[in-house]
């Protein structure tokens, strides 16, 4: 059964996913969402892509290897503490933009702090699903 | 309804302890994924459950009026997420260690306290 | 003055972590070099004499731990003194002995380390005026005398022995320490000079002041070997002769007799002090003679005639009239200088023919001349013969026991019969290898080095000279310690080798006519003594030996019982013992929920509820993994309902997506593990299956009452709503916990995360290397 | 920036560097040992700032308690995480020349260092739940450190590790919320406020058996901690000497946090329970060590029996017992992180963990037989090395007689100057073994060959610094113990812990901006 359908809906599923998970990173802020649910969501439309099509090539749409996706996302979020040290406030202090953007709203460091989260949760489900269901593993 | 839910979470436990006191190793991974939903749900109750509340601050309000308790919740995301994490490593694990030993008979993995 | 006593332990200490690098610039010379250094630190002992002879001390006070109570209190009298000189004069001859004895070996140096740190720590012992400080140098000499004992350190036996006599000599320095704490508290001070100017019939009617008594002695009774501790003393003489020498004439084996005459004046206040210490030193001094004439081995004679001196001494002290301390303290002086002078000949004896059997060695004296006129001073001196030291201890001592009030001639005829045994035993050890018939020997016997005669010479002289002009170290060496052991000035002391005709004199007679009979029968009993081989067997030895090994196998059943490498049991202790504190505790007072504060029953909650049981109950009883997960599965779906029902969107949000890839991942590991294998017995399931439900019934009870317990403060999480939006620009207010206030959580988690992704990688990547790496299995 | 923050920032910065690195070994060694040095700096410069008696407190996010997540340090943080950092940096470099290439591709020093920020979290953080997400941090890069490498042995100790530490945390977390559910507050100091204003003491104690068993867990209590003896000795030598180190450590420092600061209601009751179990620790962990004969089993038994120590300090409750009980957690930490450390090198020359295997080392080796004799004397409690001053201590206060227990503190005493000679035993079993007995028959002779210069020097300067800083404790012994008094008496005086978070409640005002448009939060 692994016909050219599977993989087609496969690939177009998971690029729903993939919006979809961008559109619950942003809006979490002020409705269900978030991070870790977009992440998740992000994850899970290469989890779909691997299940249909196997690892080498989710690895491939993926683009990054997933440890590097860690450390920046692990990065992003530390960073994000980052801008108030300067101003002589405690690490991870809200640093918050004024002007309301549309679709994003107001705009700040906890913000950016999400987007590592969603990075890091993103290569964290892949690296482990692509370890466990990868070839690599085999004795 | 409280009263159900403890009861629930009696029975989640009385499962994990159950799983856990197995000898193949995958009921034991099991066993741990159990309890960490036992302990979720148990958070959740005890950090007081509400019905039609969700903790958003609705509209012009700025205070969350007759809403659930949102602390609780944060701290049991944070523990879903953190049990995923673990249990996703203790598969890895007992693939590793069923490898190595030769065995998923947890009672076989004897020799490093035998003396 | 009070420097010059730390700069001698200073030195001395000093000397022994230069030893190793002295030897390997020197080789075996190092050990005349070192022989120096005890003798500055005699050097700067002797110069104290004149002070402390007219009633003085030499105090040196140093905070150490004062948080503790510590103190590095040092303070010489007249006690002090004696041990001190006795301690650095003999360790002279001592290390220059050893050069000889030990010459080619290659850890010459680390010996001369452990022997001049045991020489520091007993300088520190005999002048410490701080118990604890004094309890510390004590284990220092425990721990260097392990090392020397054991310095043969190759044969299991020298181990053994090593080991022994630290583990009892430690038993008791640990009950000392126990005995030294509860003494300060009752007194308020740590401080020897203190405490003896205390009103000590006070201190002693305190309650649990026996026990103080009974633990301090202890420490002093095993260090002393005292029976029934004393096996560990003959035990010793694995050690090289040099270190018996040392050990057990004059430091480690009298630490303990000086302890007893350090707290004298406090402790024999007590009722229980004579019945405790003279009978057990009365025991001590006569077994270690009788058992001293069984023996077929030199070394092992001395060793028991030093156990048998040990118990004189300690009995003298029980008793502790005046003149009994004052036979002790002269007793003492003699036995040391004699003794370490024999083990000294001993050795030599070893060393040059290859035997210390007394029956295999004879006629020596012209082929060991030296040594022969050692042995001989020094085997008169213990004999008792007059003119010489140990006579003028013996008379004291009978002169004491006659003294002794009660119990009629009991005393005189124990003192006697030890003397004559004493007697024969110096004989033995003395005369015999060096008079009569020249017998064959292993090696062709020679003349040992100038450093092994001529401490044991000099030794011996000492003893010759002192007993001729007892005056002279009786008026400033006996009279200054027996005054600190009385703990006053007002007697007035006279040392003389001519008493006239007194009844002592009368009984030192009979002693040399019985001994001289003794010594000729000695080679039957020796003979004999090996038919009573096994009672010896029997003694305090097999006691410590049951000890040892009941102790071990204990430890090892217990050990199995417990560590049994079972998950299983592991876990179910655990649990257990959660439900039996949390029962234990769990407050009787709270009732169910007030049921108003309740939410009342709903059909789909009530639903997805016994659809999470029905699925926890399933992964219990699934038989095949693929009916397991998916039960999981509903479980976990279920939480996520009960999230959404109770207003928990984002909680059922995550917890969904969570589930679901929690079931690709189970998908994932079945394709490499094992299919599910059913180990466990019916019975065990049913046990398992009680335990655990009886654990699920303790954590329903603890949801039960906590929320039994009514409402909590809020107020923490109504700031959060309230300033949710204000101050964090965010509606939802689970997301702005997560990513504002409590960010640092999540900061964490997602540090979690990304090491369990890193740890699946490398655990399913790296394979093992059954190479050198892992273990030796 | 202050050094709080920073020993959080050190080890991450230093993990997602490693990580970032990826395959470069040089990379990953350099930056594993430089970054433990930074810590180890950093964590110096927090000791100066809490020496003088502050406590500093940081409020993560600017959101004040008890409503954001603060940390807070005080004289026992400081000396822990100072601690820590040494150990964590003589670990480091040994690891260099101990670990192979395999595990350090694997990620060995980001996971070391995941581990540090783990072990900082826990001993800087002022807020339980936060302290729970740091305990999965340092076990999750446990568990992986663990693991790593998947040899037998260290598989079958793994999975018991794993478990029981997982069923630890399951109820810590459970404990966190129902202590949350009686409270609504998470801030320690809070908690202590708000756990003297309960209707129901009875159940906060029911609460506090649930941290009580979660911690005593990681502290590895009797009847809790048999995962330690079954896995301690199975992974690497400098990562047995981390974890004999730090892990179980943390357990303890955790234990007495809560027990000093939030459940103190029924003392008699809860400390009793602990004195029950010191006592109980102490004789069960040293009679496991007398009978082993495996270099790094015996020692693992150990760390069961000291911690029996350390707990009875806090039973106690005295002063000079919590002083003790501090003074003995840090000589321990470096004493036994040494003593595992000194197994790996008589292991690399002899081929073996097996006392019965080794021998002769004290003739081929004099100088790792000095590094060996002093950390074991210490430990097995011979003066003066801080293994005695700890001891005396801690036996000192039992025997005071002005503990809340009687004659049974006088009784725990007596057992633990038993269980010291014990364990006095068990060291001079190992030194007789391997040093003082010759080599046994068809075991290949010590082989000084099997280490080059640099793995020399890797080896042993780790090892002879632990050694050196034992014996300053022992010199030294009053410049230390101070440090553990002025700890002991912050912790008999929750009131400044509480003072220190709770009090400097500010005005609630958004502070101007320096940047002219970005703000921050006010209050």
């Amino acid at each position: 059964m692994n016909s050219v359908i599977l993989t087609t809906v496969g690939r177009l599923v998971a690029a729903l996913l993939l919006i979809f998970s961008f559109f619950l990173l942003l809006r979490g802020h002020n409705l269900p969402g978030g991070g870790f649910a977009g992440g998740l969501v992000a994850a899970g439309a290469f989890v779909l892509v691997m299940l249909s099509e196997g690892v080498p090539t989710a690895r491939r749409l993926l683009g990054v290897d997933p440890a590097k996706l860690l450390g920046i996302g692990l990065l992003v979020a530390m960073a994000s503490g980052f801008p108030a040290l300067f101003i002589g406030k405690p690490f991870l202090t809200g640093m918050w933009d004024k002007t309301v953007w549309p679709v994003l709203g107001k705009v700040g460091t906890p913000l950016v702090f999400d987007t590592g989260v969603y990075i890091v949760v993103l290569g964290v489900v892949c690296m482990i699903v692509f370890s466990l269901g990868g070839e690599d593993a085999e004795d | 309804m409280q009263i159900v839910l403890a009861i629930t979470i009696g029975v989640l436990y009385a499962a994990a302890v159950y799983l856990l006191l197995r000898r193949g190793v995958v009921r034991v991974v099991m066993g741990v994924s159990l309890l960490s939903q036992a302990v979720n749900l148990l958070i959740f109750t005890a950090g007081g459950i509400k019905e039609g509340g969700s903790p958003f601050v609705a509209g012009a309000s700025t205070s969350l009026a007759n809403a659930a308790d949102p602390l609780p919740q944060a701290l049991i995301l944070t523990a879903i997420v953190i049990s995923f994490g673990v249990l996703a490593f203790t598969l890895a694990m007992a693939y590793r260690a069923d490898k190595s030993t030769g065995t998923d008979d947890v009672d076989d993995l004897r020799s490093t306290d035998a003396q | 003055m009070g420097q010059l006593s730390v700069i001698a332990i200073a030195i001395v200490f000093g000397a022994a972590f230069i030893a190793p690098w002295l030897h390997r610039r020197l080789g075996d010379k190092c050990g005349i070099v070192l022989g120096l250094v005890p003798l500055a630190a005699a050097v700067l002992y002797a110069s104290m004499v004149p002070t402390i002879a007219a009633g003085g001390a030499v105090a040196f006070r140093s905070e150490w731990v004062p948080s503790l109570g510590l103190a590095f209190d040092l303070r010489i009298d007249g006690l002090s003194l004696l041990f001190l000189l006795l301690i650095s004069g003999i360790g002279v001859f001592v290390t220059w002995y050893a050069a000889g004895y030990l010459h080619g070996k290659k850890d010459l140096g680390r010996f001369y380390l452990y022997l001049f740190g045991f020489m520091g720590s007993m300088l520190g012992v005999v002048s410490s005026d701080h118990l604890v400080a004094l309890f510390v140098f004590w284990e220092l000499t425990s721990i260097s005398s392990y090392l020397l004992i054991g310095y043969y350190h190759t044969a299991a036996r020298s181990r053994a022995s090593a080991l022994q006599a630290l583990l009892v000599t430690g038993t008791g320095g640990l009950a000392m320490l126990a005995g030294i704490l509860l003494l300060g508290r009752m007194a308020g001070t740590y401080r020897v000079s203190e405490l003896n100017a205390l009103d000590a019939a006070a201190l002693v009617a305190q309650p649990g002041f026996a026990a103080v008594l009974v633990l301090i002695l202890l420490g002093a009774f095993t260090k002393s070997a005292q029976f029934p501790f004393h096996f560990w003393l003959p035990n010793a003489m694995e050690a090289p002769a040099p270190v018996s020498s040392y050990l057990h004439s004059a430091t480690m084996v009298k630490a303990g007799v000086f302890l007893l005459a350090r707290l004298h004046p406090l402790l024999s206040a007590s009722p229980l002090w004579m019945p405790i210490v003279a009978p057990v030193g009365a025991v001590t001094m006569l077994l270690g003679v009788a058992m001293g004439l069984g023996q077929r081995d030199l070394k092992k004679i001395l060793a028991y005639t030093t156990l048998s001196v040990l118990g004189t001494l300690t009995m003298l002290l029980g008793i502790g009239t005046e003149a009994a301390v004052k036979a002790a303290m002269v007793y003492l002086l003699a036995h040391a200088l004699y003794k370490a002078a024999l083990f000294m000949c001993a050795g030599s004896i070893d060393h040059e023919t290859g035997t210390r059997d007394p029956d295999a060695v004879g006629g020596l004296r012209r082929a060991m001349p030296f040594t022969a006129a050692a042995a001989l001073l020094a085997g008169l001196s213990m004999a008792g013969f007059p003119a010489l030291l140990g006579f003028v201890g013996k008379e004291y001592f009978y002169k004491a026991l006659i003294a002794t009030d009660g119990q009629g001639a009991l005393w005189e005829i124990l003192g006697v019969s030890a003397s004559v045994a004493m007697f024969a035993l110096a004989a033995t050890a003395a005369w015999k290898p060096f008079f009569g018939p020249l017998l064959p020997t292993p090696k062709h016997p020679h003349e040992a080095p100038w450093t092994m005669w001529i401490g044991p010479i000099l030794l011996g002289v000492a003893g010759l000279k002192a007993g001729l002009f007892p005056g002279i170290s009786g008026g400033m060496l006996i009279a200054p310690s027996v005054h600190a052991v009385l703990g006053s000035a007002d007697h007035e002391i006279a040392y003389k080798l001519w008493h006239g005709w007194t009844l002592a004199l009368g009984l030192s007679g009979v002693t040399v006519a019985l001994g001289i009979v003794l010594y000729l029968a000695a080679p039957r009993i020796r003979a004999a003594s090996a038919r009573f081989a096994v009672l010896g067997r029997l003694g305090p030895e097999r006691c410590y030996e049951l000890l040892l090994s009941g102790t071990l196998g204990f430890a090892d059943w217990l050990t199995r019982t417990t560590q049994n490498g079972y998950l299983r049991n592991y876990l179910l202790t655990i649990f257990l013992f959660t439900a039996a504190l949390v029962l234990w505790t769990l407050p009787s007072e709270l009732s169910l929920p007030d049921s108003s504060a309740l939410i009342p029953l709903q059909f789909l909650p009530v639903v997805v509820c016994l659809l999470i049981i029905a699925g926890a109950v399933a992964a219990c009883l699934a038989l095949s993994r693929f009916y397991a997960i998916l039960a999981l599965g509903v479980v976990g779906l279920g939480v996520g309902m009960l999230f959404f029902l109770f207003s928990g969107p984002d909680l059922a949000m995550t917890q969904i997506l969570v589930e679901t890839l929690a079931l690709v991942l189970f998908v994932l590991a079945f394709y490499r593990l094992p299919l599910f294998s059913h180990y466990s017995k019916l019975g065990t399931k049913i046990r398992d299956g009680i335990i655990a439900a009886g654990f699920g019934v303790v954590m329903t009870l603890v949801v039960l009452a906590e929320m039994g317990a009514g409402g909590a403060d809020m107020s923490v999480s109504k700031f959060m709503g309230e300033s949710s939006l204000p101050l964090a620009n965010g509606r939802n207010v689970v997301n702005v916990i997560l990513v504002d206030f409590r960010a640092l959580d999540t900061l964490g988690e997602i540090t979690v995360l990304a090491i369990a992704a890193l740890g699946v990688w490398a655990i399913m990547r790296l394979r093992p290397k059954n190479t050198e790496k892992g273990g030796d299995k | 920036m202050n050094p709080v923050t920073l020993c959080l920032l050190v080890p991450l910065a230093t993990a997602i560097s490693c990580l970032l690195t990826g395959r470069s070994l040089r990379a990953q060694k350099v930056l594993g040992v430089s970054g433990m040095a930074v810590l180890l700096g950093v964590s110096l410069w927090l000791m100066a700032e809490v020496a003088d008696g502050t406590i500093h407190v940081v409020e993560f996010g600017n959101w004040p308690a008890p409503f954001g997540i603060i940390a807070v340090a005080d004289m026992l943080s400081a000396i822990m995480v100072l601690v820590s950092a040494i150990t964590g940096l003589a670990v480091a470099v040994y690891s260099v020349a101990d670990i192979d290439e395999g595990r350090i591709r694997h990620g060995y020093f980001a996971f070391l260092h995941f581990m540090m920020m783990g072990v900082c979290g826990a001993f800087l953080t002022g807020d339980i739940f936060n302290m729970f997400v740091w305990f999965e941090v340092m076990l999750i890069s446990s568990f992986v450190l663990m693991c790593l490498g998947g040899e037998k042995p260290q598989m079958e100790g793994a999975v018991k590790y794993v478990v029981l530490n997982l069923v630890s945390s399951s109820l810590f977390l459970a404990a966190c919320g129902i202590l949350y559910g009686q409270t609504g507050t998470l801030n320690l100091a809070d908690l202590a406020v708000k756990s003297r204003e309960l209707m129901h003491p009875g159940l906060l104690t029911m609460t506090a058996m649930l941290f009580l068993v979660a911690f005593g867990l990681k502290a590895a209590v009797f009847p809790l901690f048999f995962w330690l003896p079954a896995s301690y000795h199975t992974p690497p030598v400098a990562v047995s000497a981390v974890f004999a180190g730090l892990l179980t450590k943390v357990g303890v420092y955790a234990l007495i946090r809560v027990f000093t600061l939030v459940f103190t209601g029924d003392l008699m009751f809860t400390h009793g329970l602990l004195l029950a179990i010191a006592g109980l620790t102490m004789v069960t962990g040293v009679l496991g060590a007398v009978v082993q004969f495996d270099f790094r089993r015996l020692l693992s038994f150990h760390i069961v029996s000291q911690i029996g120590y350390m707990v009875l300090g806090l039973a106690l409750f005295t002063p000079l017992a919590l002083a003790g009980c501090v003074f003995y957690l840090f000589h321990h930490i470096v004493v036994k992180s040494n003593l595992f450390l000194i197994s790996g090198i008589t292991r690399r020359y002899g081929g073996s963990f097996q006392l019965k295997k080794l021998g002769g080392f004290y003739a081929a080796t004099p100088w790792l037989a000095v590094l060996f004799f002093i950390p074991a004397m210490s430990l097995g409690g011979i003066p003066p090395l801080s293994g005695f001053f700890a001891k005396f201590a801690v036996v000192k206060a039992s025997l005071a007689g002005d503990t809340m227990f009687g004659p049974w503190a006088a009784v725990l005493g007596v057992v633990a100057l038993a269980v010291g000679l014990l364990t006095l035993f068990s060291m001079t079993k190992i030194w007789a073994e391997v040093f003082w007995k010759a080599v046994p028959e068809g075991v290949p002779k010590v082989d000084l060959a099997a280490l080059t210069p640099r793995d020399k020097a890797l080896l042993y300067g780790p090892v002879a610094a632990l050694a050196l800083l034992t014996l300053s404790i022992g010199f030294f012994p009053q410049f230390y113990f101070d440090f553990a008094e002025r700890a002991a008496a912050q912790l008999l005086t929750p009131s400044r812990y509480i003072e220190a978070v709770m009090g400097g409640t500010k005005p609630c005002i958004r502070f101007g901006i320096s940047f002219s448009r970005w703000y921050g939060p006010g209050c």
